[in-house]
Parts: C-alpha cells; structure tokens; sequence
C-alpha cells in the first residue's frame, strides 16, 4: 500500500528543537546528527498533525491521506 | 481534527512566513501560542482584517515582526488599557491583548484588573513562562515559590499570582488556562474566549527553556513540556484533590464563563441615547 | 610588537564561552599581572546564539578609549567571526584561528596562526566548552599580553567547581601549541 | 431648540474641551487630578453627545495608554491632567513619539515639587521639552486666555494629526479656572488637520515609510492595510530592528527632523511696543498678562519697554530671540517658577542682552507691579538719561 | 577562608552595586531592565551577605516608592533602571524632594525615545535635570569609567543623606556593561555621611524644621521623636498648609536653597591639557574617555587642544564653563544625543565661544576620530596660521 | 464596653486634638475610620510608637495633621508599595497603610495586589467611600453602577470592584469588610488584622456626605449612615441569601483569615542564612 | 437618684452632623436651632457611649456612672 | 466713576452662590451686554464651607491682567469678608454689605451701601440662598456695570429649572433695594 501522506521540514524556520520528534505518537520522525529532522518511518504515520500543532516555528507539515 | 486548516495555508493567510526563522530561542513556546491564536481567530470565521492584536515587550512581544495582522505595541505593561482606548474608539473591531506574565501581572497588573473589572470585549492571552525572558531571567510575579531566577540567587520567596484567580476576583467574566502542550484545547479555549461578549482571559502556561529551564534545570523544550504535562490537572480532576495534592500542579480548564452586560456596548447605548443629531460626527 | 597597548578581540559564536573567555584575559592581565583593562562585550536583544564577541584592551597606563576599534589580536573561532572582524585587524598585529571551523582565513596582512583549538579541547578536557580557555592559552605564549602564571590562576578562579583541572589541561593545551605555532 | 448665543462664558478648562470636540477629538481618557479636573467631566457630559467616549482609567498611564489606543483606532484622542501626572506620563510620551501616534496632552500646571499644591504654577515648561527620556524635540503651546486655550487646543490637535506625534498644551491653574467669552465657531469655520493616508494601494505600503515629508502615512486598523505600530526602533515595515546601528540613527533623526522641519510655522510669537524698546519682557501663558499691563505702565513712566509674548514654547521662538536680543539692552523674564524659560533666553540672547528673571513660586499669579518694578529697577541706568 | 585579591575585575553595573553597598545602601528595590539590570542581581546576591533586602517591585513606581519607605525607615536605600523606568520614576522622585527622602536612582541610559534600542546613550541628561515636574534643582554624577561608578555611587548616597534629597547617578550601557579594576576600599577608608539626626529633646523637636542649614533633622522611625513625611506643602510641624502662598513660596525656595548652597562642592570638573588650550571639548561619560584620546592626537598635530571633563551633571559647572568660555575660542561638545549639555554650554558661554555640538544617537560610543574630525575641522581657520 | 478607653485618653495619647476641628465635612467618615484605628491600636497594647501609618493622597491623606503617629505620605496611589519598603527594612514595625478607594483600588491597585501576594505583614485600611472626596466627587472604581459622578453624569457604567474579592484572588491572607456604623466591630475587625501575621486587608464602608451623599440624593451624613446600615448584611446572613438578593448590599464580616509564611519573615530567614559575620552592617 | 454622667460636648471639635443625637438609643441629645448639641435627658443614659464612638470629631464624650 | 474696567469682588460664606454670581454678572455683562469680562475665584483644597470669593473683571477693552488687585466694587455678605477685603477696594469705588449679617463696615473712604440682602431674599423669595442674585440686582442699579436686562436674561438662563420666578423677584427685588439706598 503505497503511502500518501507528505512530511515536510522547512529548514530555515526549523530550529531542530525536537518537539516533533518527541511528541510524534508514530514514532514517525527523528533526529539526525546535526538535530535536523528526518522523516524515518512515514508509512506509520497516522496524520494526527500533532507534530504541526506543537511545532514552535511552523515549520513541519503534513499533508496527504 | 479534519478541521484543522493546512499549516501551508496558515502561514499564507496570518503570517509573514518569509520573515521567519523567528528570534525566539529553539523550542521556545512564544511560537505555540502564536499557531494556536492564529488558528483560534481563522476558526471563529470573522474577517482576519477585523483583528487587532495589542502587544507589550517581552521576548514574546515581537510577534508583531511574524504576524499578519494589524498591530499596536507601545510600552512595556500597558496592553489592557490601549486595548481598552482602542475596543471603545472602534467596537467593530475584535481585540487581542496579547502579553507576558510580566507584561500582565507584574507591570500591567491595575490595567488588566480594571480592564477584567470593566468588563470590555477584550481577548486577553498571558503567555506565562514564569519568567522575564526578555531580560534574561529574572523572577516575576508568576515564579513558582522556591524556583532560581537571576534576581532569586536563593529561591524564590514570593508566592505566585494564581492569575485565574487574580482575574476572577477582578471581575473577568471568561476566566480559562491551559497549555502549550495543549495545543488542541488550546485553539479551543482561544476561540471561546474571543467569542466571549465580554473581558475574556487565557493564561497559557508556556515553556522557556533557554532562561527558565536552564536556570532550573527543567531541561530543554521536550523535558519541559513533558514536565508541564505532567503537573496537568483538568479542572474536573482538580475538584477531586485536596489542596495540598494540587501544590504546584497547572490546573486547566475554563474556570469562569458568564454573561454580563459589556462595557463598550453600555457605553454606544447612552451614546445612542444622548446624542444630538445636530453635533454628529 | 612594542605597543604598550593591546587591543584583542575574541570572537565566535554565541555558547564558546567567549565572554567568560574575554573577563578571564581581563582579570589574568589586570588582576594578577597588574596592568590596566577594559573588558567589553556585544549586548543585544535575544543574543541567544548567533554571533558573540568579547573585547579586551590591556594596557600599562590607564585606558582612554574603552572600546576596540581595530584590534592588534584577533581570536575567530568561526568562519562568520573571521570573516566580520579581519578587516578591522591592525597589519601589524596577530590573528589566531580556531581551524576546526575556520577553512578559509580572508586576507590580511596581520600575521595569522591557526590552531584546531576545539579538536584539542575534545581531545584533551572531552568538551568542547574549554576550547576558548585553549585560545587564552595559545594567545598568551603568541603574544605575551598576559602572563601563564596570571591566566592560569585567573582561570581556576573562574572554574566553576569539578571543573578545574579541565580547565588546566586546556590551557597548558594552549601555551603548548602557542609554541608549536610560533615555532613553525 | 433653544438659540445659543454663540459666544459663551466659559472656564479654561472647558475651552480646553470644547476646542477638542471642535477639533475632532472624540475620545478622551483621563483620571481626575485638580485643577485640570473640569475638562474631564465636561468632556464626560459632552462626548456622548456627539458620538464620542469619555473614560476615565484606573491611572494617568492608563489614561494615556488608552488615548493611544483610541489613536491607533483612527479616532482624535486626548486627554487632561495636571503636574504629578504629567509627571506619570512622560515613558508613555516618550513611546508616543517614536509609535508616532497622533494625541494631545493638556498639562494645567499646578506647583511642584510633589503634590505639592493644588492651585496654578509654570514649573513644568522644561518638561514638557525634557520630561520624557530621549530627550526628542516636543512641541508644547502655552494659552494666555480661555480664547487662546480653545483655539490652541484646536493648533495642538492639528499639529499632531499633521505630523503623527504628541502635542501638549501647557496650560496652568489661573487659565484653567478663568472664565472669559470664547465664540465658538461654526463646524466648518475650522481647517481641521487629518493624519496622512496612504496613497499607495496595499500591496505597497510599508507603514513606516516616512515619504519625503518624514511623517508616515497611516490608515485606520481593520482595513486591507497592514498597520503596525511600534515603540522599539523599527525598519520602514514596522519590524523591530534595535539591534542595527543604521535604524537607530535614522529612526531618531527622523523623528527629530520631522518637527524642526516646521519651526517656522510652529512658533508664534506676539509683540507688543516692540518696535523701539530698549527693555522688553518676555512672557508667556496669563504671566503674559501681567506682562502687557506692566510695559504699558512702563512706557507711561517714559520708559522704552516692550513684550514678547509666545505662544510657542516648544520648539523655542530662538530665532525671534536673537533678533530681540540684537535689539534691546535687557530682556525681562517674568515666571511662575524658579526661573525656566529664562535660561533659553539667556542661551539664545548669546551674552547680546542683560537677562533677568523674575520668579514667583506662591502659586500666585505674577502681578504687574512685580514686572513693572524690575523694568524701573533696570531702567534708570539704561533709559532714563538719554533724551527720546 | 579565601584571601581576596583587592583589585577586582568588575562590570559598571557590579560596581554600583558594589559601591552602594560600601557607601552603607542596605535596601535596594528593582524591576528589570536592560542594560541596568545586573545592579538589581548583584544587590540581590549581596545584600542579604550584608544584612540587607533586595526586592524585586511590581514595576519602577513600586521600586522607587519601596526604596522611600525603607528610607523613611532609616535605612539607606537606592534603585537602578534604564530611560523609560527612569521616566515613570519622575512623579515620584518630584515627590521624594519634597518630601525630603534621601534615597538613590542610578539610570543607565539607553537610546530612546520609547523602547528604542537597549544599548546605549546618553539621551537622559536634561530629563535628570527636568524631567520631575516643579522643576527643582537636582544633583546628578556621571562616571566615565567603572572605578568612577563605584566612586560616584558612594558619593551620591552621601549627598542624598546629608542634603535629604534624592541623587541621580546618570550611567550608560557603555560604562555600564564595561569590565574594568576596581578597588574596593576597606570599611573603614570610606567617609561616609549620614542623615542629621534632631539634636532636640521629643518634645521641642518639629520634623520640618529645617535648621540653619536648611536641612530637617529626621530621626528614623519608631522613637520617641515623632516623624512625618509630606509630600504636599507643609509647616515645619509637617502639617499640609498647601492653601498658604507663603508655605509655597518657602518650601520651594528652601529645596532649591539647599542645594545651590553646595554648588562649589558638588560640581567636579577634570581638566586636561586646559592651560593653554585654545578649543577645548566639553565632554562627560565615557565619551569623555573619547574626547580626552581626541585631544591628545589633536596636540600631536599641534593644535592646541584641551579637554573639560564633568563628573556632575547638574547642578552644571556654570562657573568653570563661564571661565573656560572666556579662554578659548571654540568648545566641542561631543554628546550621544541629539545635542543637550551643548545648550548650558551655549548658555554659559554667553557668546563668548563658539559652540560646536557633536552628536551620535545609534546607541554606538562616539570615537575619538569623530571628535578629533570636528577638532580639526574648527582648528585650521583659528590655529594652525598662529605660529606658537 | 467598660473596656472601651475614655476618649479623653484616646485624644491626648493618639491624636493632636489641638488642632481640631479637622478639615472634613461636616459627618465625614473619615473621623469615624480615625477612631476605629487608634482604638485598635490602642488595644493590641503594642507600643503607639512601633506603629507608623504609610498615607496617599485624597481627602482621608490628611489624617497625619491629627494622628500623633510616625508617617509617610507620598504621591497618589503608592501606599502599599512604599509600606512594603518600610516592613522589609524594618521589620520590628507595625505599618498601617491607610488608602482611600482611588487611592488603594484605581491608581495604587497594582501595590496592593502584589502586596496582598507577597503576604508582607501590612495593615491595609481601605476607607471606601465610593468617590474620589478630593477632587470633587469622580467616579471611582468602588462608584455603585449607576450612581452619578461629576465624570458619570449618565451614570455609572462600569461595575464596581468587590474589593474584597479581589484582595482575596490577589492572594491576602486576612480580608474583611466592614462600615463606620458598625464601629465596636470595625475596632475589633482592625485589631485582628493588626494582629495577624501576614497582609491584612480591612475595608472599611464609608459616608462621604458633602460629594458622594448629594449627588446621590443620599441626603446627610445621617440619612447616609442609615442607608449604608440598612443595605448591610452579615456574612452569616449572606450565605442564606441569592446573589439577586445580594446586589447593592454591603456584606460584612471577615472573609478570610489563613496563616501563611509572611513574606518578611522568609527573607529574614535568607539574611541569617547567608550573612556573612565580617560584612556586618 | 441623682445623675451621674457627664456627657460633654467640644464645640470647637463639634461640626454639627447630628450623627450622636439621631443615633442614640436613649434620645439623650436633641440638636439645638444652630445645629449644637443639646443633652436635654442625661438622666436616660444608659451610657453605651455609642455617641462618643460614631462622633467623627471626637467631639463628645461620656463619662461617670 | 468713568473708569472703563470695573474690578468687582462678591465676597462672604460657602454657600451664598457667590461662585454663581459671579459667573451670571460676567455673563450678563459679557454676553448679554457684549463687554468683555473675566471671571475668576478662588480654588483651594476643601473649600467646603468657610470663606468664598469670585471675582468680575468687566471692561470696554480687552482685559490684560485678569485677576481683581484692587477692587471698585467690593460686596461682602459676611462680616469676615467685609474685614477681610474692604482694604483691599479702591476709594473711587463703592462697597455693597449685606446688613444681615455685615454688622460693622470696616473703615473705608469708598462709599458704602448697606442693604439687607438675605432678609430680602428671604422676603422675597422664601430662600436665603438667591441673596446673591438681590446682590447682583443692587450692583446693577448702584454701579450701572451690567444693565438690567442683561442681567435678567443671564440670571435666568442659569436658573434651575422651577427656580426662574425665585430668582427673578430677588433680582428685581435687589434693581429696587439699589435705588431706594441710592436716593438716600
Ligand atoms: C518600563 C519598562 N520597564 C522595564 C522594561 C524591561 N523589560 C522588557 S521586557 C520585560 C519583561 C518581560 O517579561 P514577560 O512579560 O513575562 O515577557 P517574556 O520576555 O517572558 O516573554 C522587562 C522587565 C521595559 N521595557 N520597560
Ligand atoms: C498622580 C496623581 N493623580 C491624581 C491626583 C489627584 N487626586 C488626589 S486625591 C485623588 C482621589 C482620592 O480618592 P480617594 O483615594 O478615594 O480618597 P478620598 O478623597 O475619597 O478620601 C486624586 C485623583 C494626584 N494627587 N496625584
Ligand atoms: S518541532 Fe518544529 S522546530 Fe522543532 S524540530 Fe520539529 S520541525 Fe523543527
Ligand atoms: S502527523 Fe502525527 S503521526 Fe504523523 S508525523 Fe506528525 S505527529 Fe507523527
Ligand atoms: S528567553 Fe525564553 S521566552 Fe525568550 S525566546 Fe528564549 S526561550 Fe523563549
Ligand atoms: S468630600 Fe466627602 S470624603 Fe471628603 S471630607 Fe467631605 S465628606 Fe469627607
Ligand atoms: S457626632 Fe460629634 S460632630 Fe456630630 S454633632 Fe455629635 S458631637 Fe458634633
Ligand atoms: S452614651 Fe449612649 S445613651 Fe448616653 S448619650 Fe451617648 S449614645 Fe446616648
Ligand atoms: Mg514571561
Ligand atoms: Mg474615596
């Protein structure tokens, strides 16, 4: 099943705080080494938006689904 | 949660995106509760130009920089009383007094309590980071009882404003908190307030994690929000525990909501009552 | 270098502890070498992270103007300070480095050494929060605008506790490639 | 309908308020303090009747602030008060200036320091051009009669709408609590000043782009404008940009020039008997009064004296008293205080004329004989021995 | 126990904390601000080591009226702010001269108006002398260095005491954020002055009775000796008499008596290379510092420059720039603002010099070359064709 | 009451009877309040002279011409604040800070919810009589809706402060509320506020006969005084009735009463905590 | 039985307001055509001294018995 | 007396409507007549009882110095006043004393008119509180500085409502009490 969501990070405005990647009920996201956010599991994504809402700096979105 | 507009679509609509990365410290909660106001005012489906926000200083007092909305921010504690000036010159339009525990509590403390007093169609939201952010630290009037703050080397000794309780002895007739953690009650708890005829105030407890937290040593953003989640009481749940169990605890909810007659509307009716044709402005 | 005074500006970024860095060359030079200081730093609105710099003139006579206009001592610990601050940098003063940051020196005619002053302080203290107490050290043996037995004893007393002998290493880190540098 | 004669009797204080309704202000906020008290409450009663609100806040700064607010809505705004909170206003002033919001503030001097005592006073005519921090130009007129409050008080709101920044009216406890005749003219017999509007559409404008006069136009809120207003040092969008050198500077010129710009038009001084005295008296507010009547006493003693009355206080008439101090030997500067003004005469006399001051701190009005005993005290070596 | 080095490597800020308290402040009240904001945590470090109370207020009116009620309490006290605290702080400190309370206020200026920038200026000046309405005199130092602050803080709390009256300390972001040796003076190397206490029994004793030297006696609080403090006008019994010119007319004229009779010990000048200087820089603060490196480059180019430096600002060296106006032919005035002190020079002088004000307002300190370009730019015409 | 001292006494230990009469209207409250408190004071059997009365400004602001106590008066609207410096830098004091309405609750509102927060031991006396008796009878913030001002000419339109209420949101630890009628029990409401230890508000209901009694038609200060007797309830009294039958009626009695550590106290105990003995002052 | 209270009135002190002989409970005081104090029925004192207790004036006093 | 500006000063208690009566001669003589007037009175703390002054200015000209120094017509309806301001009134002028309650004129080289104005209003009006409009009726006919009919027109536009036959028979009361002492 092919997965229809997209997750973006808008680098600029993110200040890789890891709210997101904490708070991510799916586990969907992590923190690379610089503590930038990678999309690691985007298929256990249930498009809940949590990440968007708590996100201080606008900068993750979700769409699709 | 369908509902909930597209982020892209918000940041169009109430923000100057292009201006961002904000100033505001990683994992700062002043972004929180811009997201949540935002979406608070694009749900109540008014006119976004029908919105004024009014704006003190504090860290949080640069939104002005990020939002699209129309603004006015002068010196620091003054925001209920222009918000009063400007809701009474011009009732068609909706007003935010936007302002920091400091702003609200500690310098603008008698403005916000005639302005609940008075009972004006105000939306009053208290971003509480229990601190001074702006100026690096220091105590304020919303500095939990034992906490380090630059100006407290040996704790606090000064009890805290329980701000809901503040606004209610005042007379507030929507009375709520609630948190960045929150976000969903939050967007929530805004919209009724601004939909509130009347003085409406949100406390929103927010995280801090360069000054308060470091300080402290409540860790960065994620360890303080998830500390503030855990102090997290509902008000249903409160009414359940003794007031030593809820030392310390955030209690949430809307803790006062009530119709009473508006100041700004009593105040048209005598102008419509007195006023001579002949003088009209 | 015969001036009788030095004006050194240490630069980076916000979080290398340059201000500690710059009152720690203060109080090495003006407290226990005994020569007259001013101190200063940038303040600014949210200067949280971002661009930091400290600035300290040493003097054997009192100081007249406080500030640094152009520096005879130039520390960049990144590629942005470096690229700021070499411009205002006297041709016949020094500039140190920090290469770990540092990949490209702007032209100068001011003499430039370059030092990987945060590798050694991961290597030697296992933090990178000691790197400027390197710098203070490459700059004394580079320079002798503060004497190593004044900065070491200004640098103990501003350690916070536990955090001493990190320090020390540090510093002998940064006399010893003071040295090396020099002598390339 | 009753047929109102249309000169009336009124107070200082209530010129003070009928001007501003004349003028256009509709919102006044205020917080009751003696002896400004009256333009308060008549404003209470009058406001509503011609669609305007009256408030009073729960303090002077609430009283300013909310004036500020009330401004920021597009409305005419003003508010009264007297020394100690004139005193309490002056950070708010002092962000009114660099918010370059447009609004009047009426000082009815009373005697400081403290709360001193409640009648009349002209001991804050230096703050009003110091008061505040930053230390901007101010533009501050002073009224010698009810007539000259009501119609100064219609100059303080035009000139503030005109050049968005805060106007004061110095007035004290004599001219507050005189009545005299004022008429009060037609609606349309009064030029009313409007902030600029923006002539560009709103794609285009940046709310603090000053245009070549440097007063930046600025709409009402709640249009398809974006309006901000901002009290730190901002960029021409309105963003704060403290930490920048460049802004800093321009910011604070500009907000300077765009006063001096207008000395000219802004000082207005009135002589009387100047042409071939030898002495004259500079006065200002009733002290001008006293003033009059003492030089006309001094030149039936045969004594070549003369006044200068301004209106302006600030910016001060400085060219007007060089060219008095080029021309007469001694320049007398009758004052409610310990002697104020008298120092800007002294600066702008430049060492060209013998200055005195006379002072009067019992909260009294001056009379003419104190005035006129300094001219004959000064007269004698000077005027009496040449032959007219 | 460790063994303190003597010299210390302090902040500006630090220093004036560090100062008060060797002077004897065992109360200070705040409310944050930058760049004054580290007096407030250092005091609230220290003082309780000493035995003394740090208060953080609900704002600058809260600060100023806590450090008045300490005061009254008998215990020396003072507070720190910035421009628009030091602007809310007016009403009050007009109160606290009549009222008789000695206290201190240090502002480190920032640039205004309004929030402006949180650097650094010199904008408040003529707000110190001005900016209480009533317009009475007031005593305000200005340190050019750290060292200076800690002196001068100990040198305004003694004024205050002995002269009950409030004194300013007008510092800067630039001195106040500058770390520079200071030695701190064992307890008993510093002179410190206190309040008089009534050399009368209770019951002959009259808290306002102000003694040969115009100078009430006050006891502290708590004694037999019963004690009133009045802000309003009031007899020597403290009664409020603010209906009776006389009373008026005597309070204000004893508050300013008692101060211009210290005139000659309170104004401190520094002259450098003045004796046979023909321009010479009128400067204060840390731009003094710039002025005094300006003027020795310019006696390297041979002009004969000199430098006059002020540690008080007000009450202003009259006398020493009157004498300075008649020896040189030009005064530079180089100030980080739109040009204030200048306008007491120019007054001083009298026309006697010609005035050249330097100003800077982007919160930036002014540098020697921009006072040495003006330098130059006056000297060719009067001094380079005089052969020395 | 034979332990009511002979008022002859009270004159000649507490007050300048010498120079009476005072500058009050004819039956002004404030005399009544002046009495209630020395009689308080007197009974606590502390020492007069450990007493100090901080004061603002409004007409009750002169009672320093007729108290034989040490006092402090400043500007308008500051009393608690400079209370508060007086407490914390002598702490052996007993400070009673007396306000008006506008004074405590319109331009001093801000001190006196901080130092209702902060529980420093301060006496707080509100002397309500509903104007500001000074300036000539404007509408304060304790002004009934309704009732007319010189600046309410329509009347008045914003609700009253429960200053009570408020006291007790901001955090006080005593509050009570009683008149100038009920004097045997406003002595002994002030005396226990005296005696606790910590912030004491006591609002005291009273008759301004002269402004507030004649633009109201509440006639003289006699008819003013049945009025305000007839509109009073108990607290007891108050519990059995509903809010609609409690609009308009002063509820007396003491609203709290709870000890809490006292602000003074906390920070002494800091001082000898971390004082150091060669630095003594 | 003879009286042997003394009720005294300060008529420098008194102002008139009439507030002790509208408050008596005895009806021991009447006001006089000047507005003064008249004690008119010492003899029903009962001297709960409430008039020296709501006098704003400290003008009068109760004493004896 | 042909001066062109008239100095008057109504003087006695609080409450006699003195403020009142000064601002209805200054409008009756400035509006009604077309002269110009200034109307001034003393403010003090608490000024609820006790001494009450106002004070007209009424002249051909345009007024400078707008407070009275010394008066040409003095009234004083109290014997405090009477004391207190008759040394303060000019020969040329005239003094009116209220003889209700003006027991002893004070010695004065103006000419004095005594007239029981409170009896009158009393008489006439059944209120002591319109003796001040008697007054004003007795100057109008005494001094001639405000005619009658301005005076009538000024005096009832400020009358209560239901008051205007009251304040009108003191007024015409007060033009005949003037005459009468007049021709004496
Ligand atoms: C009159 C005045 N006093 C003090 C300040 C300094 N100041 C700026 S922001 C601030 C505190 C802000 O705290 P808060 O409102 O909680 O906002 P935060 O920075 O925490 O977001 C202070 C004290 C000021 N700008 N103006
Ligand atoms: C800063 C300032 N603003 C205003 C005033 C004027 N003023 C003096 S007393 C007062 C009101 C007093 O009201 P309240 O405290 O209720 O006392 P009351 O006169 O009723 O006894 C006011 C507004 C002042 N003295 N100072
Ligand atoms: S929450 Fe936002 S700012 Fe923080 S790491 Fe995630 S995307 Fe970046
Ligand atoms: S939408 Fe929900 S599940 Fe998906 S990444 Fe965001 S937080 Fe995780
Ligand atoms: S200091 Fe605190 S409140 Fe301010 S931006 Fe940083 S995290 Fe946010
Ligand atoms: S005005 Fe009112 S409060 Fe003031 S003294 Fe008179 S009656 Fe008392
Ligand atoms: S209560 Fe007092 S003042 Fe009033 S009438 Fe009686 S004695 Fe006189
Ligand atoms: S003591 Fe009681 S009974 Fe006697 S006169 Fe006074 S009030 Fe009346
Ligand atoms: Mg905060
Ligand atoms: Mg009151």
């Amino acid at each position: 099943m092919p997965v229809s969501v997209v997750i973006t990070v808008d680098a600029r405005a993110c200040k890789k705080c890891g709210i997101c990647v904490e708070f991510c009920p799916k586990a969907v996201l992590e923190s690379g080494p610089f503590g930038e956010v990678l999309v690691t599991r985007a298929e256990a994504c249930n498009q809940c938006r949590l990440c968007e809402l708590r996100c201080p700096d606008l900068a993750i979105t979700v769409e699709g689904g | 949660m369908a509902k909930l507009k597209p982020l892209t679509e918000l940041r169009k609509e109430h923000f100057h995106f292009s201006r961002f990365p904000t100033t505001y410290c990683p994992g700062c909660g002043i972004g929180n509760v811009l997201q949540a106001v935002t979406r608070a005012i694009d749900e109540t489906g008014r006119p976004p130009e029908s919105f004024t926000f009014a704006v003190g200083i504090g860290c949080y007092g640069n939104i002005g920089n990020y939002l699209d909305f129309d603004e006015l921010r002068l010196s620091h504690g003054r925001v209920p009383a222009m918000a009063t000036g400007l809701k009474l010159a011009r009732p068609d339009l909706n007003v935010i007094a936007m302002m920091g525990d400091g702003d609200a509590t500690a310098i603008g403390g008698n403005h916000l309590i005639h302005a609940a007093r008075r009972n004006i169609d105000i939306t009053a939201i208290i971003l509480n980071n229990h601190t001074y952010g702006m100026t690096g630290g220091q105590y304020s009037p919303a500095t939990r009882l034992g906490d380090y703050a630059t100006t407290a080397p040996y704790g606090m000794l000064e009890p805290a404003f329980d701000i809901c309780k503040l606004a209610e002895g005042a007379g507030a007739t929507f009375v709520a908190r609630t948190t960045t953690f929150r976000m969903v009650q939050t967007i929530d708890i805004v919209r009724r307030a601004i939909e509130h005829p009347g003085f409406a105030l949100v406390e929103i407890d927010s995280q801090c994690p360069v000054i308060y937290g470091r300080m402290n040593r409540w860790g960065d953003a994620v360890s303080m929000l998830k500390k503030q989640n855990a102090l997290t009481v509902t008000l249903e749940k409160a009414k359940t525990m003794t007031p030593e169990e809820l030392k310390g605890k955030i209690v949430v909810g809307i803790f006062k909501q009530a119709v009473e007659p508006e100041f700004t509307g009593e105040y048209y009716k005598v102008i419509n009552r007195v006023r001579r044709p002949q003088d009209a402005s | 270098m015969q001036a009788k005074q030095w004006e050194v500006r240490l630069s980076g970024t916000g979080g290398q502890g340059l201000v500690t860095a710059g009152i720690i060359l203060a109080e090495g030079a003006g407290i226990y070498d005994g020569k007259e200081v001013v101190q200063t730093q940038v303040y600014g609105p949210q200067s949280r992270g971002g661009a930091s710099r400290s600035e300290v003139i040493i003097s054997d006579e009192p100081v007249m103007y406080p500030e640094v206009t152009e520096s005879d001592v130039l520390l960049a610990m990144s590629q942005e300070a470096a690229d700021a601050y070499i411009h205002e940098q006297r041709a016949e003063g020094i500039v140190l480095v920090d290469s770990t940051f540092v990949k490209v020196v702007p032209e100068t005619r001011a003499k430039v050494y370059a030092i990987p002053l945060t590798k050694i302080a991961r290597e030697v203290a296992r933090t990178e929060i000691v790197a400027s107490i390197v710098a203070l050290g490459a700059l004394a043996t580079l320079t002798g605008i503060v004497s190593q037995d004044g900065l070491e004893q200004a640098v103990l007393a501003r350690a916070p506790k536990g955090t001493e002998e990190a320090n020390r290493a540090a510093l002998h880190a940064g006399f010893a490639a003071g040295h090396e540098v020099r002598e390339q | 309908m009753r047929a109102k004669p249309r000169a009336r009797l009124m107070l200082g204080n209530e010129a003070c308020a009928e001007g501003a309704i004349a003028a256009g202000v509709r919102f006044f906020a205020g917080y009751p303090i003696t002896p400004a008290t009256e333009t308060a409450e008549v404003m209470a009663r009058r406001l509503p009747e011609v669609g305007g609100v009256y408030i009073q806040m729960e303090d002077e700064l609430g009283s300013l602030s909310a004036v500020v607010g009330a401004s920021a809505g597009g409305v005419k705004a003003m508010t009264a008060t007297s020394s100690p909170g004139f005193s309490l206003m002056q950070e708010f002033i002092s962000s009114a200036i660099i918010g370059e919001y447009p609004l009047v503030v009426a000082n009815v001097m009373r005697l400081g320091p403290g709360i001193g005592n409640i009648v009349a006073s002209q001991m804050d005519v230096m703050q009003a051009r110091w008061g505040a921090h930053g230390g901007l130009p101010m533009i501050a007129f002073c009224p010698s009669s009810v007539r000259e409050t009501f119609e100064l008080t219609i100059r303080a709101v035009n000139w503030s709408e005109r050049l968005r920044t805060p106007v004061l009216l110095m007035t004290d406890g004599v001219v507050g609590h005189m009545r005299e005749k004022v008429v009060i003219p037609e609606p349309g017999e009064i030029e009313l000043w409007n902030r600029p509007l923006p002539a560009v559409p709103p794609e285009e404008y940046q709310c603090f782009d000053p245009g070549p006069d440097n007063v930046p136009a600025i709409p009402p809120f709640g249009g398809k404008y974006r309006v901000h207003y901002n009290a730190a040092i901002h960029d021409f969008r309105g963003v704060t940009t403290m930490a920048d050198p460049k802004w800093c500077e321009y910011g604070v010129r500009r907000l300077a020039a765009k006063i001096e710009a207008h000395i000219d038009e802004l000082t207005e001084t009135h002589s009387v008997l100047m042409d071939d005295a030898e002495i004259a008296v500079f006065a200002y507010g009733p002290v001008a009064r006293a003033a009059e009547a003492s030089v006309r006493q001094a030149r039936e003693m045969g004594i070549k004296a003369g006044l200068m009355r301004t209106v302006t206080l600030w910016p001060f008439p400085e060219k007007q008293v060089r060219e008095m101090a080029k021309q007469v030997e001694v320049i007398v500067v009758p004052e409610m205080n310990l002697g104020q003004m008298v120092l800007e005469v002294e600066r702008c006399a430049a060492g060209q004329a013998q200055i005195e001051s006379v002072t009067r701190v019992d909260s009294m009005l001056i009379t003419p004989k104190q005035v006129l005993d300094r001219i004959t005290a000064v007269a004698p070596r000077r005027q009496i021995p040449w032959p007219s």
